[in-house]
């Protein structure tokens, strides 16, 4: 017996539903076709007046989820892919993110957003938009990497009075299992160590921490221990954790799926070096996708992002200072 | 390389006639209703002129918008509905719908006049104010984007067990229609089949564009049909006709009859803020039926029906006047936010550790 | 807190009759436009066929999505459009409307086995490809948002003098109607009297969600008037029925009557992709008029009427079944795009300087 | 006679549709009102087939925008305020910006968005987007500071192959003037040393070049030689110009007037410290917003955007150590 990522999030939130009585979901094809991922399965039947089908209208999917927080319910949206909430981007950023702000009242909501990239998904069903929506005052955006990440900070996140955005990556989907989920864990804003090393940092969020380990994994071949810090979510950004993880490796290399110009790699380097300047004995580097959209064909795909081999190269280069 | 452009022509509507379905006698209005519209398109046109001779003395900054020329519709769509039950999300031009909904002048100077006493404590302003757990949800600025809002509202009654009885309302202008977030909300509000009503104020203008340049269909009201709503259309100029439809608009969506739509038509008797002198509007509208001041119509309609007398109603503006005095000299006086104290974050959630 | 909710029925559309303007004769579709929009019906079936077996053999990456069962309509509209001069972005279902508006067969296969001589490059795959320059843009993911694209470059073509006899035509789905994308560019397209032909192909699903939770309207043919749009409703499993009206909705916005909308009432006989079985559409729908293939109906329609024989539809099957091959093989055999000879820069200017 | 940064940017528009017939106008209240800021004032007039009034509809204002530039044309898209860009996120980020990619064919569009906090504007009419849109491939994000950069980069921009969003400051529209509009100019993608110095580097952009050169003018009384860096564009970046600077004077301050989390701040400094590490004397320092929407009350703002003040506080803090 395993537990998938995937079955994480579709525990969760039968969990949420069966525990909650404010909690109910809302998305396209969420019903009795269980989600395009199939993150709902069931729960239609399980559940059936508070799982909803709706229509292909993500400004008005997230507009209601908004209104339903007001009346006080915890609605989870589900977003197909993460790419089509630039339709919501609108009522994320200007309505939800600015309620509690503006008016005091807060909006909890939860919006999963299928993210990253898998082979062939082109442009269009591969973004990762952590650091965009990271960008905007009032939201919380939550990373998980691991199966226990995707079930409890799924949970967490909707127990937060603040809209959150819960990027879960396709990628991992079925990919990642765990034996069971564990029942410790640490709390929304705690960054974790996922592979401790001594000669240098790599700070990573989501689909990348296991990138990352396998990179760390192959290096350690050449004696080097690295250091994997899972940031688990990008906003907050746990600071303490990655610059107590520096200051033990003097060396910092931010990872991640996203676009290079900005994001949560400029963030983390740039954090690192406002306020743990002197604990870094090389220059901080970043290692991201490259600067286009994300191709459709495998071959540019695996080439956009980065893997083991980029990450172990700008490790080694890291190394080399 | 050679240019064209097909001919502007301006596009001048027809004066709608009541779309009341058979007999109209079921529809007839009390004069309390009648009254009482009245009374809140007074007092929202005192403090409006108020609001805007603030604006004009440097005391508010930012901008002032009126509803001058909408209170008809927008009192009638207030008085029509109940607070502490319903929920309603006014839109720029609602000052008299606010006020019949039991919006306090406070509420309004404070906000206008920044104090940090009123409901949005400085952090916006103007019309961007509202008490969403009273039922009266604060809009952003992006059109159409209440909209959803406020049916998220109802969906969340109805699952909770209480939309028995519950109507939410909404108002905006003709160019609020022409949004995404106006088509996405209206369809997906009639999908789940709840009881919302909208109003669309065709005040002939968004900003300095003219129907013409926003749609083009004849009447905005033919969109009804395509989403599902009922569809109504009514002279905004015309209390008594504004207050027969969104009555039985709100009756309807109040007993099960499905989402309603309604579109008044009438004009936008100021500037589209306080700093715009509106040289735009032609004189052929200014002069023209929708020219009419909703306000005189209703004066001559109360008086000939015997609904209220002329004494009653001078009665009423000095009094209101009194109360807008009040209520701006006490914003006036009371302290603006103060950033040395303000805590500067938009998260209720305080996280323990760093951020 | 006790939870309720309002019971689902199904809704099941009515066999829509034609909405022709009085005398239909005038409309009455010559025998080389049947034979024509046929061809490409088949041609796409077979096509289509061929992708989905290489879909499931594990030669395509990505996803396969079908036009299957509504090949007339989309035939039908790509057969009325002229190449070189009209405009057409076809969306998910529309290799019948491709194919009859000229794209090679090499393109479609080129990009869905990911060649790099296709016009995507690898860079983007399936339905996703186009030629922008050749009047046929290359639709992104994101429902509706080509409406406006299509409109723009009519829009440009009026600015340059060259709309004079051009037609813009794009399809979509019932689901696709509900996005706010489409409602703000159907309104700015009316709003610039652009001659544009949009085409819902009404399948009753958008995914796994049925219609009666997508939109609350009767047809949604009911939305044209609102948008100033001409509508027609039209049975999408009779080719004589789809040529008819589409033929005559480019004819009118060839000529000036404004834009178009055409709703076309059918079932997709396939699952939303390769991989979806489809089991959330009801037998009552598969064994009811819409479940007809209209592949069958237009050969009964076209043997009935002496357009063409059965030997001959037989003959033109085995002629693009080979075609198909061929096109299939050589994609296969052409090489993927190369990582290392990319640029990998989205931008088309080269900066100087460091970026 | 003086020219305003508004009066530039409507001469830069007459001179276009002057001499390009391939450029139109459209956006809303453009025509005869001239625009919400009177930034197209005069044009409909002179040019009554090239300057469009159109409805409230963002997503598809871009959406025509594509579609004619796919055909030759060069439009201009006014955005009423930088904020409404929300609406059209989908169009700008997803249609005009992956187009030159997946197709080949450029999309040479301008999306003008009146940017930047003003007293009394409030969370919805204050926005500042530079550091959303530039996270996204295939897009040009330019950010004008002078009068003749706001002419000249309009103009350069519209010729560009690529989709240019063009933050134009409010605040600086009727404050900021000059004597005549130079001739000479850089191109874009090259930043500029807008005032000279040796203890400090400020890397600024837009409105803040001017707040950073107060600031520095003040901090000159205690012998303080700071230097100004006026990006000019935030996309290209021109680290050049920045680590040729900060090469100079051993200390970085990153200032925007954006909200804290990610952003051109932490670009730049994040690419400093990753290509000029060895040049930095001291830890590298951002100041941006709040990171709360921007508040109406003009007492709020003020506190919420970077001062002198609290520009001269960070200088200190960075030139302390
Ligand atoms: C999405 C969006 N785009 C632009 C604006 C800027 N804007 C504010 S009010 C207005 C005109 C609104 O016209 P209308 O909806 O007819 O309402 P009216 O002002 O006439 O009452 C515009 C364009 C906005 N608020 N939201
Ligand atoms: C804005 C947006 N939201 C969600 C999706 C995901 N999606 C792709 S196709 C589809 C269903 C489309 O249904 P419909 O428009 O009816 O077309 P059909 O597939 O039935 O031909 C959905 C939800 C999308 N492409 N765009
Ligand atoms: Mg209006
Ligand atoms: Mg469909």
């Amino acid at each position: 017996m395993s537990v998938t990522y995937i079955d994480a999030i579709r525990a969760a939130q039968e969990k949420l539903l069966r525990e909650d009585p404010r909690v109910f979901l809302y998305g396209q094809d969420i019903g009795v076709f269980g989600g395009a991922f199939k993150a709902t399965k069931g729960l239609a039947a399980q559940f059936p007046d508070r799982v909803f089908d709706c229509p292909i209208s993500e400004d008005a999917m997230i507009g209601l989820a908004v209104g339903a927080a007001i009346e006080g319910l915890r609605p989870i949206v589900e977003m197909q892919f993460a790419d089509f909430s630039a339709i919501a981007f609108n009522q994320i950023v200007n309505q939800a993110a600015t309620h509690f702000y503006r008016t005091g009242v807060p909006i909890p909501i939860t919006v999963r957003l299928p993210s990253g990239g898998t082979p062939g998904s082109g442009p269009f069903h591969s973004q990762n938009m952590e650091g965009i929506y990271a960008q905007y005052p009032g939201l919380i955006v939550l990373t998980p990497a691991t199966v226990a990440d995707a079930y409890h900070m799924l949970i967490d996140g909707v127990a937060l009075d603040d809209p959150v955005i819960y990027c879960e990556h396709k990628f991992l989907y079925r990919w990642l299992k765990a034996k069971t989920i564990n029942n410790e864990h640490l709390p929304i804003g705690q960054a974790r160590i996922a592979r401790p090393g001594k000669h240098a940092t790599v700070v990573a969020y989501s689909a990348m921490v296991h990138e990352a380990v396998r990179a760390a994994d192959r290096l350690q071949a050449d004696g080097w221990e690295i250091e994997v810090v899972d940031l688990r979510s990008v906003k907050p950004l746990d600071l303490d954790t990655i610059l107590a993880s520096v200051a033990r490796t003097g060396r910092l290399l931010a990872l991640g799926e996203a676009f290079p110009w900005g994001g949560v790699t400029a963030e983390v380097v740039a954090r690192v070096c406002e306020h743990g300047f002197h604990l870094l004995d090389a220059p901080p580097q970043r290692l991201n996708s490259r600067d286009t959209p994300v191709p459709y064909h495998p071959k540019l795909w695996a080439s956009h992002r980065p893997t083991p081999e980029s990450i172990c190269e700008a490790l080694r280069q890291l190394l080399s200072f | 390389m050679r240019l064209q452009a097909w001919p502007a022509s301006f596009y001048a509507p027809p004066v709608p006639t009541l779309d009341l379905p058979a007999s109209t006698e079921k529809f007839a209005i009390d004069r309390e209703f009648l009254r009482s519209a009245f009374q809140s398109m007074l007092l929202a046109r005192i403090l409006e002129n108020k609001l805007s001779s603030l604006y004009k003395a440097g005391k508010i900054v930012g901008g002032v918008y009126l509803g001058r020329g909408q209170e008809a519709v927008s009192a009638a769509l207030g008085t029509a509905l109940i607070r502490g039950t319903d929920v309603f999300c006014p839109l720029i031009r609602d000052q008299a719908g606010r006020t019949a909904f039991g919006e306090s002048l406070l509420d309004c100077t404070r906000t206008y006049l920044g104090s940090a006493q009123g409901p949005m404590r400085g952090r916006d302003g103007n019309v961007h104010r509202g008490r969403p757990q009273a039922g009266m949800p604060a809009m952003i600025s992006h059109l159409g984007a209440q909209i959803a809002v406020v049916s998220g509202m109802l969906f969340a009654k109805r699952l909770k067990g209480q939309l028995e009885g519950v109507v939410g309302a909404t108002s905006m202008g003709d160019g609020a229609t022409s949004t995404g977030a106006f088509h996405e909300a209206l369809n997906l509000t009639a999908v789940e089949k709840l009881p919302l009503v909208v109003v669309v104020a065709n005040n002939q203008f968004a900003y300095s564009t003219p129907n013409n340049r926003q749609f083009a269909c004849g009447d905005l009201v033919e969109r009804a049909r395509g989403y599902g709503f009922r569809g109504w259309s009514v002279d905004g100029t015309d209390l008594i006709a504004c207050s027969t439809v969104l009555r039985e608009a709100v009756r309807r969506a109040r007993h099960g009859d499905g989402p309603q739509m309604i579109v008044a038509h009438l004009l936008r008797l100021a500037g589209h803020g306080e700093h715009d002198d509106a040289f735009y509007v032609p004189d052929t509208l200014r002069h023209g039926h929708y020219g009419q001041d909703c306000i005189e119509v209703a004066t001559r309609q109360l008086v000939a029906n015997g609904v209220a007398s002329a004494d009653e109603i001078a009665g009423w503006q000095d009094q209101y006047a009194a109360d807008v005095q009040r209520a701006v000299a006490q914003a006036q006086q009371e302290a603006p936010p103060d950033p040395y104290r303000e805590d500067w974050t938009a998260l209720s959630t305080r996280f323990p550790i760093s951020q």
